[in-house]
């Protein structure tokens, strides 16, 4: 068997949503589980006290990425077939800042407050509101940005294609400065927290 | 501090430094022998002269001609649109782009179609898809599409129509050049024809 | 063991890396199976489509923006990611109620600020959040996570300059959560 | 003391356990049952140097029962097989070509020195199947110049083709560039450029060519 299935017709469309639901269902689990559904733990990774979302992030991307090479090399998975993402620089660097800005703000992220508000978090709600109106905002001013949102387009590149390095040597790269960033902050955790009286430490 | 951290420090540094080990697989490999033995047994691998004519004609532009032929040869003549690609060079770095592209059908041909078979089988086995020979080549061309032979009067209707169908193509393809602004005309009755008729003009080579 | 006790009046949370590798197979197992990885804001993005659809068809039919995602045959919340977006907020619902965090609903802040604040603080967020996720292809999930996670140069890209700009910014607004 | 400082007992497990998943998966991994021994490259220059065409005069030998290191294959299915082929020849049809008893077959054939020679109907067909094992290395393997239909024209008089080289392909039979400038057929009625073409056209076999 060889993956993606669903690009290759494996598993036909009318699985599709369950999928989705059983997916998501783990993915909200996941992320609810690990302390995502209270901003104040999301925005710790800012501040030094908490980094759990520093910690769950990159450790899923690093496993993430190891197992996609491994699975491309085994050829139990069809890169060729994964989507990447397309890369509009100027758009995406852009994006990139306000994100940054709304999540300092905010304390969640999309996926994060939906997990909140399924436990009861008013503020994740306050949350999602914004984000709806945020992206019709965005939908209405669409005719005058149009020109921007495409500029730059350097298409489906990979991280590879750009900075010029294997896929291995990159993964390799990230996984080292994971475990550097791991080790590091928890020793800045360690001395935050004795510092810090506000925020009950779980 | 739990040593088990310890551990799994490790662990991820060799899952991730065990991507470096690993032995280099063999990407030149492209298709695999049994699918391209398979894909070599099949008969939809073939284009008959009458299917490229057609699309010619209603300027469809999904197909892309290969000329495998020498350049000189290609130069003398060559089906109108058509790119060379010399079967020599069909593995050279700079022709790759002209294979591998989107939603194209690239149909080879040569004199006859033993070169375009050979180049196909080259291009498929480096990976290529949706790539076909034309039956016949050139010769068959001629034959059938420029100096198509009228069926024996006891031939059935069928014959007659593709003859007919063959003879119009042959007016839309000889000396055109010249008569650019008159073939406007029959280029449009001839397309017209042959979307109908479609069943009958996939027969010959 | 003490620790297990203090474990036990708190909140509870998995180990964050056990929820790191778990989300790393799960993130695997979602590109084995679609072919593309995870994502959010994609489902906020049909809910406003669909919105303005039902509000002024006509509206939405000449903004080249909904007009991207509209399609005749079926509404835009008939999409995979509606569908995976309901699955977290089940999926959280689920792990809330399993470790006693489902409660009535509350506003959570920081001592120092006021909840109207936090509300406010919040929905702005969401704003800004709403506008980037469209510039940057994505949010934190879909361009950042799962970006990153398939070597896309761009997914890349917003992770490092979207915690980055997190960081410069984070001593600004200190005082909204220590 | 945070939930981190804890035992990662279970993370540790998973890990583990996907660790195990990935070292039993590349040690399982499926080799590949045929390997390419030809870059395309050299396959080319296989092309080139036109080595592995079997020539029909050199079928004398083989059907006279004297020359014992040349095998014959038909590529062709059962049918076609049964009604009629060539002496001494084997039938193994060309979908079957890469079974692994065939390709077994085969192996034990090169080791042996034994040239093998396929062939189908006409040289087109045996083309592919002639490359795609010259691919996988064995440099044994001939095709049949002119294929079954020439050789059935022939039957009486092989030797005699020594000097006749119109099973040889890839050759023009017409000068194309005058012919489509128009020169010679346009302006003509229909009949007349009708029979003057089959006058003018080469008389060559039209079996060889697979009915055009």
């Amino acid at each position: 068997m060889m993956g993606p299935l669903i690009p290759q017709g494996i598993i036909t469309g009318e699985w599709d949503f369950v999928i989705a639901l059983l997916l998501g269902i783990a993915f909200g689990f996941i992320l609810e589980a690990s302390g995502f559904s209270s901003s104040r733990n999301i925005a710790g990774v800012f501040y030094g006290y908490n980094f759990v979302v520093l910690r769950v992030f990159l450790t899923a991307v690093l496993v993430a990425m190891i197992g996609l090479l491994y699975f491309d090399y085994m050829g139990w998975i069809e890169m060729d077939l994964v989507y990447v993402l397309p890369t509009y620089l100027r758009s995406m660097v852009v994006g990139s800042f306000i994100m940054g800005l709304g999540f300092v703000l905010g304390g969640f992220c999309p996926g994060t407050s939906y997990t909140a508000i399924a436990i009861g978090k008013i503020d994740a709600l306050v949350f999602t509101g914004g984000l709806f109106l945020g992206i019709f905002l965005f939908s209405e001013a669409f005719p005058w940005i149009s020109g921007f949102y495409y500029s730059d387009n350097l298409g489906n590149v990979t991280v590879n294609e750009v900075l010029g390095i294997s896929n291995e040597l990159f993964t390799f790269i990230l996984v080292v400065m994971g475990l550097v960033a791991f080790w590091g902050t928890w020793l800045i955790e360690k001395r935050v927290r004795k510092t810090n009286k506000h925020y009950k430490f779980e | 501090m739990n040593r088990n951290y310890l551990y799994l420090t490790m662990l991820m540094l060799a899952l991730a430094g065990g991507l470096f080990v690993l032995p280099e697989r063999n990407n030149e490999q492209g298709t695999l022998p049994e699918e391209l033995m398979w894909d070599i047994v099949q008969p939809t691998r073939y284009a008959t002269t009458d299917q490229v004519a057609r699309m010619i004609i209603e300027k469809d532009p999904t197909i892309e001609l290969i000329d495998v032929r020498p350049f000189d040869e290609y130069t003398d003549f060559s089906l109108p649109g058509a790119v060379n690609i010399p079967l020599d060079s069909i593995v050279n770095e700079n022709y790759q782009d002209y294979l591998g592209i989107q939603d194209m059908n690239a149909v080879f041909f040569s004199d006859d179609d033993i070169k375009a078979d050979q180049a196909w089988v080259i291009a498929r086995r480096m990976g290529y898809d949706n790539i076909y020979v034309m039956r016949g080549g050139l010769n068959c061309w001629v034959e059938t599409i420029i100096r198509p032979e009228k069926p024996d009067e006891t031939a059935s209707r069928q014959e007659f129509e593709k003859y007919i169908l063959r003879k119009g193509a042959s007016m839309y393809f000889v000396g055109g050049a010249k008569m650019d602004e008159n073939t406007g005309s029959k280029k449009t009755n001839v397309a017209v024809k042959r979307k109908k008729k479609a069943a009958v003009a996939e027969g010959g080579c | 063991m003490s620790a297990d006790k203090t474990m036990r009046q708190g909140p509870r949370y998995i180990n964050p890396y056990f929820g790191g590798v778990l989300l790393g197979l799960l993130l695997l197992l979602t590109m084995f199976i679609t072919g593309r990885g995870l994502g959010a804001s994609g489902a906020v993005k049909s809910a406003v489509v669909t919105t303005m659809d039902k509000i002024s068809p006509v509206h939405a039919e000449h903004n080249i923006y909904y007009s991207k995602f509209l399609s005749s045959n079926h509404s835009p919340m008939f999409n995979w990611l509606v569908f995976e977006s309901l699955g977290i907020f089940f999926g959280g619902l689920l792990s809330g109620a399993l470790y006693g965090r489902l409660k009535k609903p509350r506003i959570e802040h920081s001592p120092k600020i006021s909840g109207k604040t936090r509300l406010w603080a919040a929905g702005i967020g969401g704003v800004l959040f709403g506008v980037g996720s469209q510039f940057g292809r994505g949010c934190s999930s879909g361009a950042a996570l799962s970006g990153t996670a398939s070597f896309s140069f761009g997914g890349f890209l917003v992770m490092m300059l979207l915690f980055g700009t997190g960081y410069v910014l984070a001593y600004f607004f200190k005082k909204l959560w220590i | 003391m945070h939930v981190h400082e804890l035992n990662p007992k279970r993370t540790a497990v998973t890990l583990v356990l996907f660790a195990i998943v990935i070292v039993v998966g590349l040690f399982t991994m499926a080799n590949p049952r045929l390997k390419y021994a030809q870059t395309p490259g050299e396959t080319l220059k296989m092309l080139r140097n036109d080595a592995g065409l079997f020539f029909p005069h050199q079928l004398v030998g083989v059907l006279e029962g004297n020359n014992d290191t040349v095998m014959l294959i038909d590529l062709r299915n059962a049918f076609e097989f049964g009604r009629g082929s060539i002496q001494h020849a084997e039938n193994i049809s060309a979908v079957e070509l890469l079974s692994e008893e065939n390709i077994d077959r085969l192996e034990q054939l090169k080791s042996n020195g034994i040239t093998v020679v396929v062939f189908a109907d006409n040289q087109l067909e045996a083309n592919g199947p002639w490359m795609l094992l010259r691919q996988l290395g064995f440099d044994n393997i001939m095709v049949l110049a002119g294929g079954y239909d020439y050789y059935k024209k022939r039957q009486g008089n092989l030797s005699g083709t020594a000097e006749n080289d119109t099973y040889l392909l890839g050759t023009a039979d017409y000068n194309f560039a005058e012919i489509a400038s128009g020169t010679i057929a346009a302006g003509k009625s229909e009949d007349a450029s009708k029979s003057g073409l089959s006058i003018k056209r080469k008389r060559k076999p039209a079996v060889a060519e697979g009915g055009c």
